[in-house]
């Protein structure tokens, strides 16, 4: 990491920059977008935050990329010594937990299509709850008949798993080569084939779906 | 990812629970039948890819016969995937018919597909949460300090915020029509009322249905029970004021009502009237 | 700064509890005691202190010694550049956000409608909030008897929200579905009510004012 730095007067500012831009990291405990940033440092940002993420690599805290912004975390090998159990009120359902990944790596998907996948109708409270946790959202509606509304993951998602980006997920590559993230539905009269727009009273509720 | 839901494996510490309820434990442990295939699927110990679906449907035919005998009102979407795979089994054994059908062949690799595709998500799921999290495993600044940065809006509202405000709103507006809706219920005293204005007009013995108020069947079944008990109840009280005459020509038989005349001799109560109804007011 | 380390495997050791306190110092939102981190990473804490004291006091964020613990603090000098912000961020009133929503929803809606639909006044300050944040403004006058003003959302709205077009705004039906709309059947102890199979669920006063 060797600068070009020509007079003492540069690099002097140079480092006031550096030690803003770090503050400014240390302060928040939400990612920072870049854009934000380089309002308070100006264009050079980038680089910065590059010198900052080669800085912090091998301390206890890191400098991380996530989603459009960047933040500190506590270093993730770290995280048995400092593991903090999950609250049971917090702990999700089997339902809800497939039901994210599915959303997570077939984005934007409709609830149609989660339902076609897991084979059974999503229950109330489960889309809820992952929108409550801050992990999903609506995202545009499908032109299709119906119109029905999809669902797509968040940035604060990618955060919470540690992700630089959705192209970070689990052996994202391999399914899709596979063809494994191919939404369709497949067998008709296979359960909780809701067609989307027009839900059968709402719930469907069929009484295998979680809690 | 394990085989068999942990809610099932926990399930035999006390005493040994007897094969209908093991089944039942089994089942309740699935997420619908897709889950509970994927299950048995995994028990061929072989690659998805690889997986003998006419196999497979046996034992989902034998699994599900079996819960029916414990159960029967086994969910109809188990049920319709029995029929599925019964219907499948036998497109596999016979020889195909001529006709635009999908093949036999194409329906097993369809349900080959979706189980290997809910097997990739159930992995993807289980890999996604072995990753560090935060706030468990990886954690943010824990004293924030609050910056000019976080751009012009003071206010922290979410869209979560905003749907959820719409959907209580919305929900208070559907349960408050409910809620105001009065449970419209005949009196006696209305009832009373009702007759004498109608019996002038009535000269000979008509049935005591004659005189329910018309369209009262629109308003359901318990303002139709509210109005013939109402109006029986007030013929009872006429009677016993002298005003009417009551015939019923056995128990259950329709009840007719007439206005007393003045000459008339005393008052007929069938059977159905018991005293009991009489004498409540 | 020269530590008497003798061999690569204590060196090692030491470093790992340097990262561990750095993470923790990082992590906590109350200052850390000595004691109590002397529990979680030994008797030579006082010596990593000092030395991530050592490391941290020429960058922009320092460990300090405050009352009786240890935490960490963006750099005094840099006070003027990252200003505190005066107003912490609040919380809308549920008012006002339900008000948002039902412009949201029902736009363009007059005062008198929002009014008539949430079934209570709306305070004057409650508009003029929600057209202060920017998140709406006045419409077009309805061309009815009074010629009232209604109300639309901002394109500052659907940024907020990160809503590319109202059409993606979920539907009842999707809300229904994702649980978020919670209406609860008031009359369902009444016997007898459902007894015709039909609920009381939308026939509103059907039969009731027969006579």
């Amino acid at each position: 990491m060797i600068k070009e730095v020509t007079d003492a007067h540069e690099a002097e500012a140079r480092i006031g920059k550096l030690r803003l831009l770090e503050a400014l990291l240390f302060a928040s405990a939400e990612p920072l977008d870049e854009e934000t940033l380089a309002g308070r440092i100006g264009p050079e940002v980038g680089a910065l935050l590059e010198e900052l993420r080669a800085h912090y690599a091998p301390r206890g805290v890191n400098l991380v990329r996530t989603g459009g912004g960047w933040a500190m975390r506590t270093a993730a090998d770290l995280a048995p010594q400092l593991r903090r159990e999950e609250e049971v009120s917090r702990k999700l359902s089997r339902a809800a937990i497939e039901t994210l990944a599915i959303i997570a790596y077939h984005q934007p998907v409709t609830r149609g299509e989660i339902e076609s996948i897991r084979g059974v109708a999503t229950s109330k409270g489960t889309l809820d709850l992952l929108m409550e946790h801050g992990w999903i959202r609506p995202g545009r509606r499908r032109e299709t008949p119906g119109r029905p509304l999809t669902w797509i993951t968040t940035d604060h998602f990618l955060d919470h798993f540690g992700l630089e980006s959705l192209r970070d997920l689990p052996s994202v590559d391999d399914l899709r080569a596979a063809g494994l993230l191919d939404s369709r539905p497949v067998l008709l009269g296979l359960g909780g084939m809701g067609d989307d727009g027009a839900l059968p009273s709402g719930d469907g509720d069929s009484g295998h779906d979680g809690e | 990812m394990g085989d068999v839901p942990a809610e099932c494996v926990a399930a035999d510490s006390p005493r040994d629970p007897s094969p209908s309820e093991q089944l039942l434990l089994v089942l309740d442990g699935f997420e619908g039948p897709l889950d509970m295939l994927l299950a048995l699927g995994r028990d061929q110990k072989v690659d998805l890819t690889r997986i003998s679906i006419l196999e497979l449907a046996d034992q989902y035919l034998a699994f599900v016969a079996e819960a029916r005998k414990v159960r029967l009102e086994l969910a109809a979407d188990y049920l319709v995937m029995a029929a599925w795979l019964a219907y499948l089994k036998s497109r596999l054994l016979l020889p195909e018919p001529e006709g635009e059908e999908p093949s036999g062949e194409d329906m097993a690799a369809a349900l080959a597909f979706q189980l290997q595709r809910l097997e990739a998500m159930k992995e993807a799921a289980a890999r996604l949460f072995a990753r560090p999290r935060l706030g468990i495993d990886v954690h943010p600044r824990g004293a924030p300090e609050d910056l000019d940065l976080h751009r012009k809006s003071v206010y922290e509202v979410t869209l979560f915020d905003l749907l959820r405000a719409y959907g209580r709103h919305r929900g208070r507006k559907e349960a408050g029509v409910l809620h105001i809706a009065p449970v419209r219920l005949y009196s006696m005293e209305e009832a009373v009322q009702r007759l004498s204005a109608l019996l002038g007009h009535m000269p000979d013995w008509a049935t005591l249905a004659s005189f329910l108020p018309g369209g009262a069947g629109e308003g359901g079944a318990l303002l139709t029970r509210s109005a013939l008990a109402a109006h029986f109840a007030a013929t009872l009280e006429l009677a016993k004021a002298g005003r009417v005459e009551l015939r019923q020509e056995g128990a259950f038989a329709p009840l007719y009502v007439r206005s007393r005349r003045g000459d008339g001799g005393p008052p007929v109560v069938g059977e159905a009237g018991e005293p009991a109804a009489t004498g409540n007011t």
